[in-house]
Parts: structure tokens; C-alpha cells; sequence
């Protein structure tokens, strides 16, 4: 791994003084990122679509390319399987409404826990409550899915089960392997939710064996405005397009037969974002100079020392393990009231129920303080961090 | 922290009015969807008078002393959507300036300068007008 | 206007030695869009929510920001009316999805043209087809929609009536009067699908009154991946939203009891993409130095020129009016087999069938060459163009 | 332009194959999705060898002599599904010349440098491949 001092010349946002504890938002962007996607704007600009022009071609090409380095990334072997979508939430809801929509029946059931996202929870207890469809809600048991509980409600019923590769909020990964082996033994299909864990894991995707997997580029060190939706080859054909349009049709006769391309273009109707496609390729090249294990053994290692404060400290409540993550609360002190604190010295970081409002249902508080950190940060950061700790501390107690 | 004024944190730390009014004769809750706060106010209402007002609720201390403060100055008076319509008027920047029974609002003014905060502050007034006018 | 040899300087992609005719598809940017995009990555970065800390406000206050400047550009009064959506395309679908789906009874009809594009097309064929419902389809005369028929078609049984607001194949404006008046007449909504004629036409919500409009940022100076749907209060209201996830909750209660926000966050699920956001805020300054009617007077001049030199050629088929847009055939040639000149002399322009086959379907041709022109083109260009017109002409006929 | 060669442009102008085949035993339609071109191929097969073929279609000139010459060169032949292989992988950047009654092929070579337009002179090709497997 590089020097902490060197990484952090990558990032723009950070040489301003601030300190960014929000990467579980969205990441930083690197320089490469930012500069490529003016790069498209200034050198390439046209529009992607299937003319004749070499232009056209070319920035096709780019696309194409893209979807490849993406396959290859998550060892994929068909790059068709990768659909361009606007974000997680965009890919969860193509899953919900292109394919779960059309092969339930009245005694399926889908099965979401209560550590999810709003965004791969929302769309599941909407379509069920739409459908009349049991939608079960697996439990938590210390700030964690209780396994046990999963295993007894995901059955024979279960069309799908939708469950976050790792918390948002806590920071701890999902045991996947535990969950798709129940899955392949009654036959439920599996989408993973993997827009934490993307950049904290090297995804194998032949190995993990997901039926679907969406992510965002945003928290990838990518721009916004790009999401990822991987599916199983047959299923991806299954899908019905949740949305129509241009760049999708092959052709048309008698006016109203329409016939369209295959996957992926069948599901990627209107004009795609090439700029934010280009420039989430320059990430590939990016993330090659950060071994993903030596970077998290890093950042483990700075929650670790975090975690370890926070408790010495006493009347904090801490829901995380050490990684990338640790959320937090101080008794007494509502988040919202820490953050002015945060403000003031300059940390980004998240309070509230960070759009995982499930995970308090059961608890007294209602949000927590949110550290999210990256390879950007350092030891000095987290000091500054536990200094703004005390002072609230000493403030509101 | 000039934002946490000590009157503000005194209302805070020492609520006078959070609890559940008995024989209320309106009750009304409110949220604010930018974070989760939230409130219930009871009243007590007479010809347009409220005769007495409490709350209870979760959430910042800003949110929670503007609650407690509104129910302060608004017990046995008539004008509640008014001065509402003004503290929202004197967070949004304008130059208001409450005197008399109603100087103790103008802590708040303060909030003019930490933007994200404001609506923890109008949270107990936007639930109190929504009571008056339904 | 400021001079051409100006204005040209404002768009890097053309100062490559390229002649961009291509601007149907997706408009040149100017450096400010390219350049406040960058700089929305370096200096604000944060993702937009609704956190407590004051980098996370102001982030928001972008996007509000921006959708204040919209609201005002198009004279809507409310601008919780403006939804940011992905593009054209996902606009279309969620009006379909959303609003029309819900409210169409099996004696409704829906009303489109054979003039749409496939994104206002393929739609609402698609539902007229799940939903059993009749889907008229108005023909047209002489490459323009034949208005009498138009308004036999559109009558009280109506729900919707979709329509381009401009061609993009022929670039004909749409004579949207007509059109609103039947629909009023009978109670018929109606959606205009504006991703050409916004950057042609300033739009008046309150003189022109549409219960939807459409647009793509990217074919108004902007970036990719953002579009535009207004709507009328009462009706965006009523949506039911096509993704549900993160940013649209504003509370949940015993898990499945899920309070939404009011719009627009209802219908705005999923990270949005706040550096599109912010740099197509700039596309607003960047117009006011372009007086829109002289502009267009300037365009149809060199389009003028054009069609004249066109039809003095001989064997071409125009299919348009003097305007931004021309699309032509040389008798004889594919248009494909055209773009190879095209592309040898640098022409960026655009031959097929432009996703809008329903317009070829009683031509004998299946495609045309279109050229579409923006402020930066000048009559050098167009000379070129004839140029490799001849060429193609001397080598094919 | 040195796309259009010489022998292209004469099976477009003056193709020797486009027409629907009498008594033909299997036909298949194709569409290029990047453009609508379209062809339909008809073929009499006969243990495996292509007795007679011809095609119909509406294109631009490289696919439409593309399956001029396509058929020109698999008249008699049992073994289409290799040339096209070939040929593809000809179009594809590979080194690969074809000879004898196949030299004619070679004059695709060029469209290496193109590859906007692949797709066209591949089009006969690939409606042949799925006609033979079909
Ligand atoms: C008339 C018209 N409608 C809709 C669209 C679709 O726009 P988008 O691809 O940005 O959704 C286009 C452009 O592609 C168009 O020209
Ligand atoms: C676990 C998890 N799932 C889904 C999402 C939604 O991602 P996006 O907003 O990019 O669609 C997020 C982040 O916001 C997340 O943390």
C-alpha cells in the first residue's frame, strides 16, 4: 500500500482541510475519476447508440469496454450479464418489479431482513403488500441477523431473499455463504445487496453464485449516477424492462410489434450516462494500487484504535466491530445535537437513521453517529475525532 | 457551541412542559422527515385561547427546547399562528425582534446561521399550526 | 449573439478539427457544465441527504437550488413540481408506471403519434398491450402529424395523450395548441415529450399548461444522466412511485407502516447524482447569453442554405422544413453506405432510422441522414457537408 | 474510398443472387439490430450440401454484397458453417486468407479497419449460421 501521505494527494476533496468519515455515503473520488470524465466530455461527447459513424462506434466501444472490465472484475464470464442502471436502489427495483413481479403467486413468500437499507427494503414490503405476499422480516440479535432465524424463514415458498452483503450501519458482513446455501436448498432466489460491501471485498461472482448483485459506482470511488445489476443469464432474459424506449428496440413492423435487442441492451432503454461509464472504468485502474486486503487490514486496524477510545471513554453505546464502519452513540446525547460538534472542526460524517430505519425498531434510540472510514484516513483524523467526542461529552453531559 | 445558548439547554436538560396534558381536547403529532424527530402536542383549547399546552417527544435538544419554550410563551394566549408565522419569518433571516413575554424566542435566532438545523427548531410550531388550523 | 468564432470557443469537443452535426442527440457542453461538474467532485463531494451536518445542507441546497432555477426558466410557480429523474426515457416510463397504469379503466384509450420517438412510443404500446387497452396511433401527412385526424382520435374515453413536442426526425415543431385544446375539450391528459424542442423553444408551463413535459439535460448543454419531469401538483401527488428506497422515507413505524415524504422526494428514490445536478445549474447562466429566438434564427439560416442546396443537388428526399433539424435521403444510397463519407471528412452526424421507426413505416426508405445543427455551426461547415454529399453521389450513382 | 472496392460495388449494383429461389426448402430472416438492415436467406439442401441459395433484403451496399457474394461462394458447398467461422474471424483481425474459389471473401479484409461496419458484412453470414443449425 502506498503511503498514507500519497493516497490522500489522490483525493481533491480532502486537500481542503476536511476530514471525510463519510465513505460509506460515497467514497472519494480520485483525481483519475474526476479528470476522466471531463476527459469524455471535452474529447468524445457523442451520445452512445448503434449508428453508423465511427464516432458512434467508438464511444460504444467505450461501453462495451467497460462492461468487460466490470466482468472481469467481479469474474463474471458473460460481460452481458453486467446492466448499466442508475444505482443500487434503480437495480433492486428492476429486480422487485422486471422479474419477482411476474413469478409470484399467492403462496410465495420473500424473505428481507431487518438490517437492510431502505433501498432493498422498501421496494420488497411495497410489492408484497401490493401482491398480498408474505413478506418476512428476519430479526436481529445483538445489532446482527440471527442466522437461525433466517434459516427457519427462508422455504420452500420463498421466491427470493434479499439481504445486504454488509450493514450499512453496523459495518459487519453478512455470512453470504450461509445464506445462498439455505437458498440453493429450498430453491429461493438471492439478491445481495452488495453496496457496502463492493469496496471492501473482491467480489467472485462464480464463486458466491448470486441469482442477482447491484451496487453502485458512487461508493466505488465512481461518479454518480451509475449503478450495477449482475443477474444469472437465464434470469436477465426472464426480466421484464421496467422502462421503454430508445437503444432497446431492434425493430419494429406493423407499427406495434416491437422486437427487441437481447440482454444487455434490453434492459438499458434510453440514452445511458458514457461520461460516468468512462470514468467509473478509470477506477479499475485506480483500485489495481490498493490491495483490497491490505487496505482493510489498514482501516481495521484505525477502527480498531477507534473502537477502543470509545470505550475507554464509557457512555457510549458501540453497535459495531472493527472495519470500515463503526457506528455509535453517546448516551444522553441525541446525534443530531453531536454533529454541530462535528461540523465544527471541519469531520464529515453521518447521524440519524441513515435510510435503515428497520435496525431501531426494537432499540431506544432512534440514529446513531455514523464513522465511516477509507483508505484516506488516518490515525491523526481519529484523534481530532475523539477530541470532538470529549468536547460533546463535556458539553451536553 | 454558540448555538446551544444556556437558556436553550436549560429548557432542554429541565422541561417544564413535557408530559401528557390530562383531558387535552386536541392532540396532534409531528415529524420532521429530515432526521426523525418527533413530537406530540396536547392542548387545551377555549374560545381560541389555549387555555394549556404540554408535549412529549424525541429528539435534539434543539428540537426538544423549542418545544418546551413554545408551550412557555403560548399558554393563555390567542395568537399562535401568528407568532408562529413570525419565529418561522425570524429563522428564515428576517429582522424580528420579540419583545415582552415572547423575548425568550429570540435565542433562536441564532439558528439563522446553521441552516441544516432550522427545521428542528420550527418542528413543535409547524406541528402547532397544523393543530390550529385542522 | 455573440460571434460564431466565439461561441465555437466555448466548446472544446469541436475544437478537435470535428464538425459536429449531431446535436439531436446530444448537444455539444460548453466548458462551464464540463468544468462545474469537476468541481462539484472536488469541493463538495458529499452525497445528498438529509444528514444534520452543514456540508450535507449545502449539498442539498444544490440540488434545490437547481430545481428552484428550472422551476423559474420554465415559469412553473411550484418547484416541487420538478422531478429529477434519469432521462427523457425514465420520465416517460414513470408517467406511464406511475400515473397511467393506476388510472386507466378498460374502456380508456390512449392517443400517440407515428411521429415519437421510441421513448414515447414503445411506453405506452407496451402497457395499451398488458392492459388490453386500444392504443391509437395518429398517422401522419407529408412527414407531419395529420392534425384532423388527431383530434378525431382523441376523444372523452382518452386518458392520455402523448405527444413530441418537435421531431426528431424532421424537427417540426408540433402545433402543441391544437393538441392541448382537444385534450381539454374531451378531459384527456396529456404529456409532451420535450428532449428536442427545450433547447429550441423557451417552454411556458403556465401559458402552454400540459399535465406532464419531459426532458433530457443532456440535449440542453448538460450532462448525461440527468432528465427532467414536470407535472401538475395534484397528479405527481397521486404517482405511485416506480423505485422506493432511500432519501423518499420520512418515517416507518412497526416496520411495514412506511410514511413517505411529499414530493418531489417521493418520487426521487436512490442517490441521486448532485455533480449533474450542479453542473447543469450552469446550462442556465451559460443560455443567458443566447438570446434563444436569435439563435434559432441564425440556425435556420444555415439550414435555409441547406435545404437549397439540397434540392438544387437533385435526387434527395427532404423530409424537413428549415429549422435545426434536416433529414434527408440520396436516392439510390443507404444511408449507411453514406456515413462512411461523412466520417472521412470529420462530420459528426447521425443515419438510421433515429429510434423513431414508426415514422418509416409506409416509406419505402428505413433510415435517413440527419444532420442537426446547434449554435456553433457555421456555413463553412455546411459547404463541407455538401461537399461529401457530391462525393457520395459521384461514387454511389 | 477503400471500403468499396471494385467487386463490392458490382455485386450491389448488379447482384446475381437477389431473388426468392424457387422451391427452396429452408428460409431464414435476419435483421441487423444496429441499423434494420434486413435479409431473408432461401436455400434447397440436400444431404448437407447447398444445392442453390439466393437472398432478398433491403441494406446498405456492404451488406447486401456481402450476401451477393456469400452466395456466389457457397453454391455446391456442405460446409458454410466453417467458412462463416472463417470469415468471421477474418473480419474479427485474424490473419486468415482465403483461397480459390473463396479468394473473392478477401476483399472483406479491409473492413478490419472499419468496425462500424462489421455488423453489416456479417449479417448474410450469421442468418446463414442459424439457418444451417436450425
Ligand atoms: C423526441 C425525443 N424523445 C425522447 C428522447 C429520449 O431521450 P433520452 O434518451 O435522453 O431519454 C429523444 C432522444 O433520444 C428524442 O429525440
Ligand atoms: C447497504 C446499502 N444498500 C443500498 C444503498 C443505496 O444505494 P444508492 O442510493 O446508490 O442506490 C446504500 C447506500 O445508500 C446502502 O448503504
Amino acid at each position: 500500500m502506498k503511503a498514507n501521505i500519497e493516497i490522500r494527494k489522490e483525493f481533491p476533496f480532502i486537500n481542503q482541510g476536511i476530514i471525510y468519515m463519510d465513505s460509506a455515503a460515497t467514497s472519494l473520488k480520485p483525481n483519475c475519476v474526476i479528470d476522466s470524465q471531463s476527459e469524455y466530455y471535452k474529447t468524445m461527447t457523442v451520445n452512445v447508440g448503434r449508428g453508423s459513424s465511427i464516432h458512434n462506434f467508438n464511444t460504444t466501444n467505450i461501453v462495451e469496454k467497460t462492461r468487460n472490465t466490470i466482468a472481469q472484475y467481479l469474474n463474471i464470464t458473460d460481460e452481458t450479464q453486467v446492466i448499466f442502471t442508475q444505482n443500487s436502489t434503480d437495480s433492486i427495483n428492476m429486480v422487485a418489479n422486471g422479474w419477482v413481479r411476474q413469478n409470484i403467486t399467492s403462496n410465495s413468500n420473500i424473505v428481507i431482513t431487518q438490517l437492510e437499507h431502505h433501498s432493498n427494503y422498501v421496494p420488497w414490503i411495497e410489492l408484497c403488500k401490493e401482491l398480498n405476499i408474505e413478506c418476512r422480516i428476519v430479526p436481529l440479535e445483538n445489532y446482527e441477523i440471527n442466522y437461525s432465524k433466517l434459516i427457519e424463514y427462508i422455504n420452500e415458498h420463498t421466491l427470493i431473499t434479499a439481504i445486504t452483503g454488509m450493514s450499512n450501519i453496523t459495518g459487519i458482513e453478512t455470512n453470504l455463504e450461509v445464506v445462498t446455501n439455505r437458498c440453493r436448498e429450498v430453491g429461493s432466489k438471492i439478491i445481495i445487496d452488495a453496496a457496502q460491501l463492493i469496496v471492501h471485498k473482491r467480489i467472485d461472482i462464480q464463486q458466491l453464485d448470486p441469482d442477482f448483485l447491484v451496487f453502485s459506482a458512487h461508493k466505488l470511488y465512481g461518479p454518480f449516477g451509475l449503478g450495477i445489476l449482475y443477474g444469472k443469464k437465464n434470469l436477465l432474459e426472464e426480466m421484464t424492462p421496467v422502462r421503454y424506449g430508445g437503444n432497446m428496440v431492434s425493430y419494429t413492423s406493423n407499427l406495434t410489434n416491437i422486437h427487441y435487442k437481447d440482454i444487455p441492451f434490453r434492459l438499458e432503454s434510453g440514452t445511458q450516462n458514457p461520461a460516468a461509464i468512462y470514468s467509473f472504468s478509470s477506477v479499475f485502474n485506480f483500485i489495481k494500487d490498493y490491495d483490497i486486503e491490505e487496505t482493510e487490514n489498514y482501516i481495521k486496524g484505525l477502527s480498531t484504535y477507534l473502537i477502543h477510545k470509545l470505550k475507554e471513554e464509557g457512555d457510549i453505546i458501540v453497535y459495531s466491530q472493527p472495519g470500515s464502519i463503526i457506528s455509535f452513540n453517546i448516551q444522553g446525547v441525541h446525534p443530531h445535537d453531536a454533529s454541530q460538534f462535528f461540523d465544527e472542526k471541519n469531520i464529515i460524517l453521518r447521524t440519524g437513521n441513515l435510510c435503515a430505519s428497520p435496525f431501531f425498531a426494537n432499540l431506544e434510540e432512534s440514529g446513531v453517529i455514523r464513522v465511516s472510514l477509507g483508505v484516506h484516513n488516518n490515525i491523526e483524523e481519529i484523534d481530532t475525532l475523539l477530541i470532538a467526542i470529549k468536547e460533546i461529552k463535556g458539553f451536553f453531559l | 457551541m454558540s448555538l446551544y445558548k444556556e437558556t436553550l439547554m436549560k429548557h432542554f436538560r429541565n422541561p417544564e412542559h413535557k408530559f401528557e396534558l390530562e383531558n387535552f381536547s386536541k392532540k396532534q403529532d409531528g415529524v420532521n422527515p429530515s432526521c426523525g424527530d418527533n413530537i406530540t402536542l396536547y392542548t387545551k383549547i377555549n374560545n381560541s385561547i389555549i387555555e394549556d399546552i404540554s408535549y412529549t417527544g424525541n429528539g435534539c435538544a434543539i428540537s426538544m427546547a423549542s418545544a418546551d419554550i413554545m408551550c412557555e410563551v403560548l399558554k393563555n394566549r390567542d395568537n399562535g399562528v401568528n407568532i408562529s408565522l413570525d419565529f418561522t419569518s425570524m429563522l428564515n433571516g428576517e429582522d424580528i425582534n420579540f419583545t415582552n413575554e415572547l423575548e425568550v424566542l429570540n435565542v433562536f435566532k441564532e439558528m439563522q446561521n446553521y441552516p441544516a438545523r432550522k427545521s428542528c427548531a420550527l418542528l413543535p410550531w409547524k406541528t402547532l399550526t397544523t393543530l390550529l388550523n385542522s
